[in-house]
């Protein structure tokens, strides 16, 4: 996929002869659809937890300010193929990584990469809403003053709530802690945090699941517009969801295996594979 | 089956319900069991307080409090508790001056930094140094710690405070690092992740979630640590002398108030006497200190719940 | 596991008081059970007073004393219906000494004792003590103010019990203040005579002088009386009605009995010498025996309590 | 592709914090190794100062109060009648504090409901764990020595040291009754069960290692614990072992106590040698309290 | 409603006109059908945790030896009406019960009532498989041992674990722990266990959650099977699960309200209410 980096190129579905036929890439998602320079590329992706294969030989491109939606089964890697990107991975000590996986044409596993760094361009949203005990002001500049981007904090923090969706509900509150607001306004003041410091990816994991349907919506509709200025990459376990708020969906099924990956709208309407089928319209899962 | 069987099988039918005796034969049992401590608090205070009261019928209570003569059996007599609320102070700050930065520096290092398998190594065995009799520790300063002291500061007497509060700085320091060490583990992963997210190091993540997000757990660590200090006995009976004196120099001889109670526990002075009712007065004096103590503990303690949920 | 021999008289006694004497009790304990191994001895040192408490609450049968009983002791064991009869069983000579290197001073008189730590005393330096002395700070090592020890000391040398500065380092634990004077060179310390003799090396003895001339407290000096004022007598109380026990008995008059051979210890008991359990107790510890003239009248006041209760 | 390192920007920042990162971890660790060490110096004190004196005549042996005793070719002298009281003393105490403490705690964690007088409970829990062991002493000899008129026997000092660390067995007992999961407690009452089944069936026995392990512990503090047994009057000599609740009894840290105050300098090595027998009875209560905590810590 | 405690009475959705009047009855769900001598019938069922109201005046008959399934999004309550069937609700010290809930025409929430022989009569299997940490056999002897029903233990055991589904699979390890089972094992060892003392009504508590699909798949033939002899209440979260395993269902939705309860065939085809429609089709939750 190296011939890519080329520069941009419009890369459609139907370009069926560009794939890489299947001896030689077993693994490979069926409808993987080329991406146009794609922010965030892996190829050939395992990762192990101690002799447990997680993932296996994943191959994903993810593109540029759109919002791509990881689904599929309880347990089968969603989470772990999001932690590999921006390899929080590395903090779970069986975890280890195999294969290739680049940002900006970057491998992201060479040795120069600090992950740190990394870390500092790809923001990370999870599942539970976790906001430091510190005050709503507090928990937004943590990630600026982390970073070292400690001028017009008051600013960066304004700027983060606002575009959060959260601003209008605490502007009066920002000394009061990041813990009593809702379980939603939670989850967009840990939004606002990741993205105050101006990451270039955001990377959600569940972000809604343990919310309710207002709150739920509220953040459904966040990420649809951040994905105007970041590149979005969300796992969740509704499928409605996905089909609601993203462009390109990955299926991933148990195992690890990432089944199919192609444009929403294709997915939900038309998959490839039986088992996706399957697995979205509920005949199991 | 009848609805009035099935109705009948659910209800007591005026008699007692399943076991219902019994279970509250036990209940009353467990009941007892909780009942005793409040009755050991009752009886803690009445035994000090029984004593206390011939001891201020003979001393005012202004003069006790505000003295800052101590000398109940020495002549002349004076009854100025301040001396002994010194030493236990001096030994108190000393320790914690000790314990609390390593305590919690050792804590942070086995929550955030240790191996799991050193962790569940070195945690225990940190916990052995808060079982030692504090007999022991007493030995330890004298043959081992004032020696040291003497080296480097070479006027200091064979009893002075420092050596006290170094042993009993050592004896809690497991007390500091245990309890913060689980105040610590107990910040969730989430926390830790948001931070590593927000591109953290380690160090940051550490000193600038970990901690402050476990601070009342740490804090109430120190104080139970504290009220341990405050109320430790045969190691500063020990090693920190038996002089009650109001001094600033570390290298100098004090007297806590529980060595002071252990010198007329097993003393020769006749049972009645002022000297051996003082012993209730400063019992009293110390119950209250740790009292208070606890109570401030209790108090960041609950602060602690709300905060985790 | 028993050790010793079982003779047949069993029972159980029970010992307290002084903490001072308590090696003295223990060690004639000792003897006896090992040679009467049915009858049970706790011994304990609770103190004088907490000991004279609970002899006269009845809850002891002997009072181990570093100082005659008090007469609101006495009058609580009246008020109980205690009987005792109270013998003089040992002597304990206080020490007064000072570190090895120190090369002036050799006696100290009563007086000066009496100004060194008399409460309130201006004497800060050894030159205070005494013109010539080295211009250097006194450091003052002694017994707590609650042993019956100080109790002794301040009595005969400032004449009033308690009367004493403050500002001298107490402990309960000689050795403790062994270990203060040695490692001071301008310290000087006042302890149990047997302290400094198991510490020889590490001490400087010192004569007191009350009037007739420097004297050490030596084991022919204490024991002739003439280590004065500091021998002091060490006393046990037995309770008058438990004599009626025959274990109990034969455990006082244990303390007047002529050791045996098992016990004959050459720096103990000295060519020519016969002593009682009591007297080489005494000695076995670090303390004095008694003279025995002193030992005939304690055994003539246990033998007519025990004709009393046996009347 | 590019193969520009996209995160080379403001890596030189992220390594100084490293560095101040790297400091503190060794900053951290020497911590660690303060106590550590101390611990070692300590034990290292001890057995030197002992070395040689713990034998087999010291573990079997009256005490005495003659130091030729305690040497080889002397009658034999030791600390048998304290370790065997010392022993006595913490059984008892283990079967009342298992008693009391485990009843208080099931009734707090279990049957208590929310109340003033519950939570006035704890507080007085949360106190009394912080009240001085001496002042315990005062207690147990106004209450069980002249109170109950137990004198000094072995049952009284027992009740003593119960009360001493009755609220640390509480707590560590209730801490053990919450990590019992509410799941395994709904599934007994969900089949039936009554309330005393289910804490007898389900409850305790998955507490249990727990609960033995803070009980243990607990005990572990009080065998060493002086000041106590000292005003509840625990005998300094004594020529045979205690053999019933009501006899007089000696324990191992008052031998202790007595012996490093006698006069001649040997007397410290022996009081050594009895510090040795208590630490190893220590760390082999600690050993066995962390044996089972290892074995059944639900979190490995 | 009592009034329907006279005898079988086949009462169809078609018959609006028994509803009572709007005004009357503002809670009662849409759509409540009578049903023939209900085993358990709910009216004007509110809990409470301390201020909290967790449950609005459900009206509710469940009817005998039928699967119920109860579904709505996270947080509606569908636990909390479970629980308040068996009075586990009991256990919860600020839980409060006002209304009536009757079994067999008896108010479980009366004085006379014990509800340690309610729940003799009423087992429960819950969300988590909970095994205890004892031997297969004794998991499942344990309710017979409880309540006093001990003789012939093996053989209650055995049959019990037969209708679990679970006989064949164990048969020869009986002494061995229950925790040593596979999640879709444990949990069926946990319906053997709560059938065992042979109650009357079973409710579960989305007891599929936690398992893979295949195991899901065992359970939910399962409960088809245990509906021939018990009276299956069961919560679940999949909705597909309602549609394929249960004869009625009951919808809540979020603030502890029973929006809709019918035939699930009714349900799931033409619901009356239109946020029913939009919850199952995924517009939320
Ligand atoms: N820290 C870990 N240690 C060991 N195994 C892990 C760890 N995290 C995940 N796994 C295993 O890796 C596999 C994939 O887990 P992952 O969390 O990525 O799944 P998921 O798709 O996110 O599931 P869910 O929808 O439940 O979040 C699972 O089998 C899981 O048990
Ligand atoms: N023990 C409790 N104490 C206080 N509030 C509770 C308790 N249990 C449940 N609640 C509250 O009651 C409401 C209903 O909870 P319930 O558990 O019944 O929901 P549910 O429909 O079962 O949700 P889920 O699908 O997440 O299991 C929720 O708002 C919940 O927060
Ligand atoms: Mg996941
Ligand atoms: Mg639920
Ligand atoms: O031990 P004393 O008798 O000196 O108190």
């Amino acid at each position: 996929m190296t011939a890519n980096a080329g520069g941009p190129r419009t890369v459609s579905k139907s370009e069926t002869d560009d794939f890489r036929s299947e001896t030689e890439q077993e693994d490979a998602p069926l409808g993987t659809p080329r991406v146009a320079d794609p922010v965030i590329e892996s190829r050939d992706l395992d990762v192990y937890y101690g002799d447990e294969q997680a993932l296996h030989g994943i191959h994903m491109e993810i593109p540029e300010r759109k919002v791509t939606a990881l689904i599929g089964p309880s347990g089968c890697g969603k989470s772990t193929f999001l932690r590999s990107i921006n390899r929080m991975n590395d903090l779970i000590e069986i975890a280890r990584v195999d294969g290739e996986l680049s940002f900006h044409g970057k491998n992201v596993y060479d040795d120069d990469v600090d992950p740190v760094a990394l870390r500092r361009k790809i923001g990370m949203v999870f599942q539970k809403p976790n906001p430091f005990p510190k005050s709503i002001y507090d928990n937004v500049a943590y990630g600026l003053r982390v970073q070292g981007k400690a001028d017009d904090v008051d600013e960066q923090v304004h700027t983060a709530l606002e575009r959060a969706a959260l601003l209008d509900e605490v502007e009066d509150q920002l000394d009061s802690s990041g813990l009593d607001l809702s379980g939603g306004q939670q989850q967009r003041l840990c939004i606002a945090r990741a993205i105050a410091p101006d990451p270039e990816v955001i990377l959600m994991d569940e972000p809604a699941s343990a919310l309710d349907p207002v709150a739920t919506s509220k953040i459904e509709d966040l990420v649809e517009e951040l994905a105007e200025e970041y590149t979005v990459v969300i796992v969740t376990h509704n499928m409605q969801q996905a089909a609601r708020i993203s462009d390109k969906t990955a299926v991933f099924l148990t195992g690890g295996h990432l089944v199919e990956f192609d444009d929403t709208n294709k997915i939900f309407e038309n998959p490839e594979s039986d088992r996706v089928e399957d697995y979205i319209t509920g005949k199991f899962g | 089956m009848s609805q009035a069987e099935e109705t009948a099988e659910i209800t007591t039918g005026g008699a007692r319900g399943i076991d219902d005796r019994k279970n509250a034969a036990i209940r009353y049992v467990f009941f007892s069991c909780a009942l005793v401590t409040v009755l050991t608090t009752l009886g803690i205070i009445l035994v000090l307080i029984q004593g206390s009261v011939e001891f201020f019928q003979q001393v005012s209570i202004l003069e006790y409090l505000t003295g800052t003569e101590w000398s109940p059996v020495i002549r002349p007599r004076s009854y100025g508790v301040l001396p002994l609320v010194w030493g236990t102070l001096i030994i108190t700050v000393g320790s914690a001056l000790i314990a609390i930065p390593i305590g919690t520096a050792t804590a942070i290092y086995l929550s955030e930094y240790a191996d799991p398998q050193v962790r569940k190594i070195v945690k225990p065995t940190l916990e052995i140094l808060a079982g030692i009799p504090t007999i022991v520790y007493g030995f330890f300063a004298l043959s081992f710690i004032t020696p040291i002291i003497q080296y480097f500061v070479p006027d200091t007497g064979t009893f002075n405070a420092a050596a006290g509060a170094i042993v009993v700085g050592i004896m809690i320091i497991p007390m500091v690092s245990s309890l913060s060490e689980d105040a610590m583990s107990a910040v969730p992963d989430d926390l830790r992740n948001a931070a590593y997210g927000l591109g953290a190091t380690k160090f940051e993540v550490s000193t600038r979630v970990v901690v402050p997000a476990s601070l009342s757990g740490v804090i109430a660590s120190y104080i139970l640590a504290l009220s341990r200090a405050i109320g430790e006995t045969m190691a500063v009976t020990l090693a920190a002398g038996m002089s009650p004196q109001i001094t600033t120099d570390p290298f100098e001889p004090i007297q806590t108030m529980t060595a002071y109670m252990v010198q007329i526990g097993i003393s020769d002075v006749s049972v009645g006497s002022i000297g051996y009712q003082s012993l209730f007065a400063v019992g009293l004096t110390l119950f209250a200190m740790t009292l208070s103590m606890n109570l401030i503990s209790l108090w960041i303690k609950s602060r602690y719940r709300e905060e985790y949920q | 596991i028993t050790r010793g021999k079982d003779s047949g008289l069993e029972g159980e006694i029970r010992m307290d008081g002084s903490n001072t004497v308590l090696p003295h009790g223990a060690v004639v304990s000792e003897e006896f059970q090992w040679r009467n191994n049915q009858v049970e001895i706790p011994v304990r040192g609770s103190g004088t007073g907490a000991g004279f408490q609970r002899f006269c609450g009845g809850e002891t049968h002997a009072q181990n004393a570093s100082r005659p009983i008090l007469e609101e002791e006495q009058e609580r064991c009246d008020r109980n219906g205690i009987e005792y009869v109270e013998l003089e069983t040992a002597l304990d000579g206080i020490a007064v000494f000072a570190n090895p290197a120190n090369d002036w001073c050799e006696s100290l008189t009563v007086d000066e004792l009496a100004r060194i730590w008399e409460s309130g005393s201006d004497v800060e330096t050894w030159n205070d003590v005494r013109n010539g002395w080295p211009d250097e700070e006194i450091e003052l090592y002694g017994r707590d103010p609650a042993s019956g020890t100080f109790d002794y000391f301040t009595e005969e040398i400032t004449g009033e019990i308690g009367n004493i500065r403050s500002d001298y380092a107490a402990s309960a634990d000689t050795n403790v203040i062994v270990r203060g004077v040695r490692g001071d060179r301008h310290a000087l310390g006042f302890g149990g005579a047997g302290y400094y003799y198991e510490n020889e090396d590490d001490l400087k003895l010192l004569g007191v002088d009350d009037g007739d001339g420097s004297v050490k407290p030596e084991l022919a000096t204490i024991e002739r009386g003439e280590y004065q004022p500091l021998t002091r007598p060490l006393y046990t109380y037995f309770r008058v009605d438990a004599l009626a026990r025959t274990e109990f008995r034969r455990f006082a008059q244990f303390y007047f009995e002529e050791i045996d051979g098992e016990a004959t210890e050459a720096d103990i008991v000295r060519p020519g010498e016969e002593l009682t359990w009591t007297q080489w107790a005494a000695r076995r510890v670090g303390y004095y025996a008694i003279p025995d003239e002193v030992r005939e009248t304690s055994e003539t006041k246990l033998a007519d309590a025990i004709a009393e209760v046996q009347g | 592709m590019s193969t520009s390192n996209p995160f080379a920007e403001g890596t030189d920042d992220i390594e100084r914090k490293r560095m101040i990162g790297r400091v503190f971890v060794a900053i951290c660790f020497a911590s660690t190794l303060v106590g550590i060490v101390a611990l070692v110096a300590l034990i290292a004190d001890v057995l030197y100062e002992s070395w040689g004196w713990v034998t087999w005549e010291f573990l079997t042996y009256p005490p005495s109060q003659v130091i030729e005793n305690f040497l080889p070719g002397g009658r034999g002298a030791g600390i048998y009648p304290a370790l065997v009281g010392s022993i006595f003393l913490i059984a008892l105490t283990a079967v009342f504090t298992v008693f009391l403490g485990v009843g208080a705690a099931v009734y707090l964690e279990e049957y208590a409901s929310e109340n003033w007088l519950t939570s006035f409970i704890e507080a007085n829990i949360a106190n009394l764990a912080g009240v001085p062991s001496i002042v315990y002493g005062l207690l147990g000899l106004a209450i069980f020595v002249r109170g109950m008129q137990l004198g000094s026997s072995l049952v009284a000092g027992a009740l003593t040291l119960t009360l001493l660390i009755l609220p640390i067995v509480i707590v560590s007992t209730q801490e053990a009754l919450r990590a019992v999961p509410d799941s395994q407690r709904q599934a007994a009452y969900g089949v039936g069960a009554t309330q005393w089944q289910v804490i007898r069936d389900v409850v305790l026995p998955r507490a249990l290692p727990g609960i033995m392990t803070g009980t243990i512990l607990s005990l572990s503090r009080a065998i060493g614990e002086t000041a106590p047994i000292l005003m509840v009057g625990a005998a300094t000599s004594l020529f045979v072992a205690p053999d019933g609740l009501t006899s007089s009894f000696s324990a191992m840290p008052m031998m202790i106590f007595e012996w490093a105050t006698l006069p001649e300098p040997e007397f410290q090595h022996v009081a050594a040698a009895g510090i040795v027998v208590l630490l190893t009875i220590l760390l082999l209560m600690n050993a066995v309290a962390i044996l089972i905590r290892n074995r059944y810590d639900p979190r490995s």
